[in-house]
């Protein structure tokens, strides 16, 4: 029947753009690192088919360390993210007015505009030993001396709370905007104190907005790379500063796409854990805008 | 009386001094940028040495503000090149994707979906480095088994492009679906019955359902694009969008109150489009 | 047509660009930052295609044409060699000549070492003075591999000498890593690039910090209490060249470039721009006033001498030292 | 003459049967409603109608012409959706020119028919205005105006009243009534509340489970039910279960469930005794007496306890719980003058005609 | 007693006055109903006596005691939400067993209360469900089971049936009636449906901007409204406008606005000659006869052309225009043995009791 034919016809061509965008630039990509991670070199311009770049990556203790310290870092990252946005979120789908709402949102978007560099940048002007903060210290008569705020790892998560705060507001604001107030309601109604409705309707209730917010804020954390590597100090080691090492100050494509693979199964394993934990699914979280 | 909110005086009032707070932390390093642009002095730093406006129009070195700066002006237009085609390939992708999943049916669906929202979530340097690695296989293949070099498979805009692109898209999926589930599909059937022939349905409306969509959709596009760095360190070639120039001056030459003059501008820029695409979204929301 | 140049952060300065372009009207030129690792990286990628002129460090050359073929010779005809400085042309044509083909010229060189304020820091001498806990928290350097170098050489040793065995270099490598990482908590902190380091030493935040003679002589023009050391056991020594990318478009351009440059009143131009001192003749005297002056505040003759050029770097040594490196910055203090 | 005719309409949707061999003919000028409960495939009839869904098998004829396989655009009929489907993106006058655009008519003619158009829906004038701007009431006669400016044969109505509150859906019912009237327009008006179907209609097809059950006048439907299914769903009822135990002529003795005997008219032929059966009896068939005296020879008589009185003017109800737990309705007239009042725990007898009680197949049997 | 106390309430948003100087009595186990208009205050009046809004001034008191800057938490009056506000991230038993926990109450109660409470509701061992695996009828008894649970004082309920479809609604009515017999708790019922107030209610008070209009059993307020709002908001109405021309005793005589004159019981006192006034009659006491004779001396007679019939079962109406153009709605009785029957175009005299019309101060006057 005609009408079929144009619905298939018209299905391939949604297909076509969908697939060559998918395979090509997703899945093949992924694959070929995953091929280029088992390749050794064995010589100049010589590889065979191996583990070694496995290998290699677990019998240095630097490299696991530095991958275990990003997750446990990120980690650290997102609970905070989590604890300093909640309120936010609540306030800007709960309490505030209709009008300041928007205004509010968009207060806390603003920074999301602005590239991961200038706002690392700004946190240097801040914090630098010469910065402002220092200086106003000083000033205050707080401190004799100038003080170095920058390069410690306080400073990374400073940082980078600071630039994945927002993914975190942002979906818990669209579900706690959802919630409708006659739940709270009839939480008190029945008896609940402010702690029980919150413990008992709000978090539950919030649930799919959290698990979205941590998983984009995990994944942005332990992908970031310019927040760590310019706050950082001496010994802050972020895992994608590895990859970048490898790829390009050692040139050594195949351990980096070793090191890429790895870090693509961790967040992904931290990831379906936290869905599993949770009870959610990556569709209904993540694609919840 | 809004049961959402505090009660008490005294939580009350520390919940609003906890928002303030958290503001003045959104805003401190922005505000501290964008102050020193305006520095008389060759370091963004302390102490303040008055007012001037050399970062932004200063010609003789060492001031040479940033609209006299060739290469950062090249940053910029750079910039603007890749973001306007990045934006407008993965609104089109886009609108693709979300027809395709809202509307049509087929095998392995969910499957799909899943891969759809999975950019999300890989690592902006993964996206980068796979990409680099799987262009570089291919063009490698090719050019020792024919001798040709396809010379685009190489770092250089159009991988930039399609980096920032493969994880764009889902951004853009995602917001045109939205609207388009929202749509009634009873609307187009109305037209269809009304007597209107199927395109004349997708322009007249479905697509004006679909422009607020479509236009913010391509605003976030475009300031994603310009703002990444994370794909586009590992793909870029001679051609550097503006934040990888402005990196390389941080880290290879040293910052001077120009960078903080462009930073300057491109808060003033961005806040202008984000503006612009929040009334558009308001707008769509009054319909 | 346009010349695009792979180069250092101040190796292709305004003036030098506008006063080329001029010159050749025609000619756009275009400029990327980079250095030495970056360079290779990105043309490795893209085997040796979207630039058609790079400046990599002499010993950087050899080992990584022979494995990625990312040069092409130069025509050695279209180059003003004459006007370059005998000893550092043939220098760098000995370490990139690969099958009778040369891939390299000298254009400017300069020196690793160390800077100290010496109001504050009077006796630096040695690499390993930057570990001297008078100076806690202080200092600074780079984690990079010349200090691994200059730590070994601090130590009494020659790494360069070590570079044919790759089992003594390891456990050299060894050797160095223990000092650095006991270092480590004397640093301030690493710094990257010569802003980090303009900073740190303005700003009195470091004392004392390893450093390039070209920051150095920067920062002493600023204020002259900031001077360049080298160190007892001798600066390290870099050469910065011309190699042309495989697959560079614009060859001509590129040559006119190289000639141009090295012309003596661009040579001063440059030399402002860069702190680092050019490879023809008389270069020293192509200094600008201020500059001159810091490298002679800087060098006498024995120090010249005492020069040691970076070698070429065998396969394999990167290796070990980008571990060296890697566990450095791992270490807890 | 015919404007519509479906003939043996059949539509599945994989294994499942969404409409079961339907026919029905709706003659020129009339409003034709089809009333069941939800599910029971009335949109998915629609929907073939109007070209949304090809028929798995049969065929539909619009002023007698077959339009199976003939494009939703291109069919002469005109649809009113459920939720008005009035484009957001256009204004009023927009709105209705929309469909003559679509047919390429000059701007002049199409100013004209749209001020018409308004006019006579009497909201002239109202052509610059956005459709949030309108009530409730006032959208759903331009979703018909839309329609009808494009003078289709037959004009669809999908539950157009289902979005609206009570009160106004009460007034639209006797609006839309009246625009047919004006338009002279055949009206196919689906609905699942009884109400709107025999307030408005010239014909009711009662539909269930993708079947038709009956089609007739709403008296006809009311009063002459043909099968339990439309007995129970048109007007309220009171239902008793049990057996047929004997037949006389129309007369039917039927031993019920709960308990005792009742004696109703036959309202289906073909019943064998021992069938399964329900007896259908309307509440204003009812009437309660204080307990006394024997029961007429034509008359049913039971007797039973008042459970509640259910005050609504003029719709009041008694609720009566007979001895053996079944709960009557019947209506109660209240009020000044109305004699007998009864209240809860007083004995009651009901008593009505045996001619007003029903007796068919139990649904699910026969 | 009274479980519940309104005393001269206020509530004021700002300028704007949303409840004014309300007072009422709930006696106790007696189902109460507030009936108004939408926007009237009833929502407002309610969440003051849950505690969500603090009145401006008067007093709220529950079993006599002063509730007024009790938290909402602290009072023993449950509410059931118009969209019953079901815990969606707990399933049935969590739902119920939620306020039992509020009150620390250990498990073994909590699950035996939990399940006599289901018994009671007929819902028996559906703990385990999701609340989106009810039907809105059983989510219903789940909302009121879960404040039941908890033995309030006074059960608040507002527009519980709102979101319901209508025949679902109309089976939930008595349903809701009965529960409440079973609970035997004070319920405050808030509605706009005036068929759901009178049909549960032991007492209904109608409501109009902020204010109570009349409070009263549902007889009452059918049968003896005592303001103009009243009489046309509760139950149908045929309503004519015109102005007092004479009084004599309980009788008015009114001119009316469309011309000619009408005779009508006096419904309010105090109105003067040339006040204007609007004269009510239910369709039910119209009756309709083919024109012919003359009227008897305590009947009203009009004159009309039957505009159409309006075929509902036993609430079948008559639809007149009168020769003036009003139009009138008289019920019909149609079916077998119905006497007279009418069609579109006939004329008809239409009659009432003089005593049926009942005349007030029309409304935004006196
Ligand atoms: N496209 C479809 N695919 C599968 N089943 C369908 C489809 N459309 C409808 N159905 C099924 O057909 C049956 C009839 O649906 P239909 O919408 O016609 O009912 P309806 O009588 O209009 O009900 P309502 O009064 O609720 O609108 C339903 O059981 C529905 O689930
Ligand atoms: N928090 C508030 N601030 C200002 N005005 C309010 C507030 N709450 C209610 N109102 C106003 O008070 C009036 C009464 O509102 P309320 O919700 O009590 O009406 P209601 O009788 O319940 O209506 P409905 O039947 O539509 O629910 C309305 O005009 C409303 O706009
Ligand atoms: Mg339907
Ligand atoms: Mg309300």
């Amino acid at each position: 029947m005609a009408r079929s034919d144009a619905g298939k016809l018209s299905l391939i061509l949604l297909m076509t753009p969908f697939l060559m965008w998918i395979v090509l630039l997703i899945i093949l990509p992924q694959i070929g690192i995953g091929y280029l991670s088992f390749q050794e070199k064995v010589g100049p311009r010589q590889y065979v088919f191996g583990v070694g770049n496995y290998v290699e990556f677990l019998s240095e203790p630097i490299y696991w360390n530095t991958l275990l310290r990003t997750a446990w870092m990120s980690i650290l990252v997102t609970i905070l993210a989590l604890m300093i946005g909640f309120p936010v979120a609540y306030y800007i789908a709960k309490i505030a007015r209709k009008r300041s709402r928007a205004a509010l949102f968009l207060l806390c978007l603003i920074p999301l505009w602005v590239s991961d560099l200038v706002r690392a940048f700004g946190w240097i002007v801040l914090l630098r030993e010469t910065g402002v903060i220092s200086g106003a210290l000083q000033s205050v008569g707080l401190i004799g001396g100038p003080v170095e705020l920058l390069y410690n790892d306080i400073t990374v998560v400073i940082g980078l709370v600071y630039t994945v705060v927002l993914f975190m507001i942002v979906p818990l604001v669209s579900t706690l905007e959802g919630m409708d107030n006659s739940l709270l309601e009839a939480g008190y109604n029945l008896g609940g104190t402010r702690f029980t409705v919150f413990r008992m309707i709000v978090v539950p209730y919030a649930m799919p907005g959290i698990v979205a917010g941590c998983i984009i804020v995990f994944m942005l954390t332990a992908g970031s790379y310019l927040t760590p590597i310019l706050l950082g100090g001496k010994n802050s080691m972020w895992f994608t500063e590895q990859i970048y090492t490898q790829f390009i100050t050692r040139y050594n494509w195949e351990s980096g796409s070793t090191f890429g693979v790895l870090l693509l199964l961790f967040t992904s394993a931290v990831v379906w854990l936290g869905l599993r934990l949770t009870g959610q699914n990556l569709a209904s979280t993540v694609a919840k805008e | 009386m809004n049961v959402a909110a505090p009660q008490s005086r005294f939580l009350r009032a520390t919940y609003s001094g906890y928002l303030v707070l958290f503001f003045i932390y959104l805003a401190a390093p922005l505000v501290a940028a964008g102050v020193f642009a305006f520095n008389d002095s060759t370091f963004s730093a302390l102490p303040w040495k008055g007012f001037t406006l050399d970062w932004f129009f200063g010609t003789t070195d060492p001031k040479v503000g940033m609209f006299h700066d060739r290469r950062l002006l090249r940053g910029m237009g750079n910039s603007l090149y890749i973001g306007v085609i990045v934006a407008a390939l993965s609104v089109v992708v886009g609108t693709c994707n979300a027809f395709l999943f809202e509307r049509k049916e087929f095998p392995f669906k969910s499957v799909l979906y899943i891969l759809m929202v999975l950019p999300l979530v890989i690592p902006g340097v993964i996206l980068g480095i796979s990409i680099l690695v799987f262009a570089s296989m291919v063009a490698n293949g090719v050019e020792n088994g024919t001798g040709i070099d396809l010379g685009f498979l190489r770092p250089g805009l159009f991988l930039v492009i399609i980096g920032q692109f493969s994880f764009l898209t889902t951004i853009t999926s995602l917001v045109i679906a939205a609207r388009l589930r929202k749509f009634d599909v009873a609307l187009e059937e109305a037209a269809l019955n009304l007597g209107a022939t199927r395109v004349r349905v997708l322009a007249t409306i479905t697509l004006p359902y679909l422009a607020p969509a479509l236009f913010s959709a391509f605003i976030v596009g475009f300031l994603i694009s310009f703002e990444n760095f994370n794909t586009t360190l590992m793909l870029v070639g001679s051609d550097a969008p503006l934040t990888i120039t402005m990196y390389d001056r941080m880290v290879k030459v040293g910052s001077t109150p120009v960078l903080n003059a462009v930073s300057f501008f491109l808060m003033v820029g961005s806040g202008l489009l984000a503006l612009i695409s929040v009334l558009a979204q308001r707008q769509r929301a009054d319909d | 047509e346009t010349l695009r140049l792979l180069t250092w952060g101040s190796y292709a300065p305004e003036e030098v660009v506008r006063l080329f372009e001029e010159k050749y009207p025609d000619i756009d030129v275009e400029v990327t930052y980079s250095n030495n690792e970056e360079m290779i990286a990105k043309l490795r990628a893209t085997r040796g295609a979207g630039f058609d002129l790079a400046q990599p460090s002499h010993d950087r050359i050899f080992a990584v044409q022979e494995e990625y073929g990312i040069y092409k010779p130069l025509d050695l005809s279209k180059i003003d060699t004459a006007s370059m400085q005998e000893s550092l042309l043939e220098g760098v044509k000995a370490n990139t000549t690969i099958d009778g083909e040369v891939y390299a010229v000298p254009h400017q060189w300069g020196t690793s070492g160390l800077m100290a304020d010496i109001t504050k820091a009077p006796d630096l001498n040695s690499w390993d003075d930057l570990c001297d806990p008078q100076y806690a928290g202080q200092t600074s350097m780079r984690l990079r591999r010349t200090i691994l170098l200059g730590m070994a050489f601090a130590a009494g040793k020659d790494p360069f000498a070590a570079y044919n065995d790759l089992d003594e270099y390891q456990k050299l490598m060894d050797e160095v890593t223990e000092t650095l990482i006991a270092c480590k908590a004397n640093l301030k902190a690493y710094w990257n690039g010569g802003d980090d380091l303009s900073n740190l030493m303005l700003s009195g935040e470091a004392v004392a910090s390893e450093t390039w003679d070209s920051t150095a002589y920067k920062l002493y023009a600023e204020n002259p209490n900031i001077v360049f050391i080298p160190p007892e056991t001798g600066a390290l020594a870099w050469i910065d060249t011309f190699a042309i990318p495989a697959k560079g478009e614009a060859d001509d351009a590129a040559y006119k470039w190289i000639n141009f440059v090295l012309q003596p009143e661009i040579v001063t131009m440059m030399s402002a721009s860069t702190g680092a001192i050019a490879s023809v003749k008389g270069a020293i005297d192509l200094l600008p006033e201020d500059k001159k002056a810091a490298v002679q505040a800087a060098f006498d003759e024995d120090d010249l001498n005492n020069l040691k050029f970076f070698a070429n770097i065998p396969a394999g040594i990167e290796e070990i030292e980008g571990k060296a490196l890697d566990r450095i910055k791992a270490a807890s203090e | 003459m015919f404007d519509l005719q479906g003939d043996s309409l059949t539509k599945r949707f994989g294994s499942f049967t969404a409409v079961r061999d339907v026919s029905f003919e709706v003659p020129s000028g009339s409003f034709f409603s089809i009333l069941g409960p939800s599910g029971c495939g009335k949109t998915t009839l629609m929907r073939m109608i109007a070209g949304f869904e090809e028929p798995t098998s049969g065929d539909i004829r619009i002023k007698g012409t077959s339009v199976v396989g003939t494009p939703p655009n291109k069919r002469n009929v005109k649809m009113v959706f459920q939720h008005l489907a009035l484009f957001p993106m256009m204004n009023i006058g927009e709105n209705i020119a929309y469909g003559l655009k679509c047919r390429g008519e000059n701007k002049v003619d199409i100013r004209r028919k749209v001020g018409e158009v308004l006019d006579r829906i009497g909201l002239p004038g109202v052509e610059e205005k956005q459709v949030s701007q309108l009530s409730g009431g006032q959208k759903q006669r331009i979703a018909i105006a839309r329609c009808m400016v494009l003078e289709p044969d037959v004009l669809l109505l999908d539950e157009p009243l289902g979005a609206l509150d009570l009160k106004l859906r009460e007034h639209m019912k006797i609006e839309l009534k009246q625009l047919q009237h004006q338009f002279d327009t055949t009206f196919l008006y689906i609905t699942h509340d009884q109400s709107e179907a025999l307030v408005m209609s010239d014909n009711v097809a009662v539909m269930k489970s993708g079947r038709f059950e009956q089609i007739g006048p709403p008296e006809q439907l009311y009063h002459a039910p043909q099968t339990a299914f439309v007995a129970g769903f048109v007007g309220d009822s009171n239902r008793f279960e049990g057996r047929l135990s004997a037949r006389a002529g129309d007369e039917a003795r039927v031993t019920l469930d709960a308990g005792g005997e009742m004696v109703a008219r036959l309202g289906q032929e073909g019943l064998s005794d021992g069938a399964a059966v329900s007896v259908f009896v309307r509440p204003e068939a009812i009437s309660a007496h204080a307990t006394r005296g024997a029961a007429a020879a034509d008359m049913v008589a039971v007797e039973g306890t008042v459970d509640s009185l259910l005050f609504n003017g003029a719709n009041s109800r008694l609720l009566v719980k007979l001895d053996d737990g079944t709960q009557i309705e019947s209506s109660h007239t209240t009020g000044a003058g109305a004699g007998a009042r009864f209240a809860p725990g007083d004995r009651v007898t009901l008593t009505w005609a045996v001619a007003d009680g029903l007796c068919f197949a139990a649904e699910g049997g026969a």
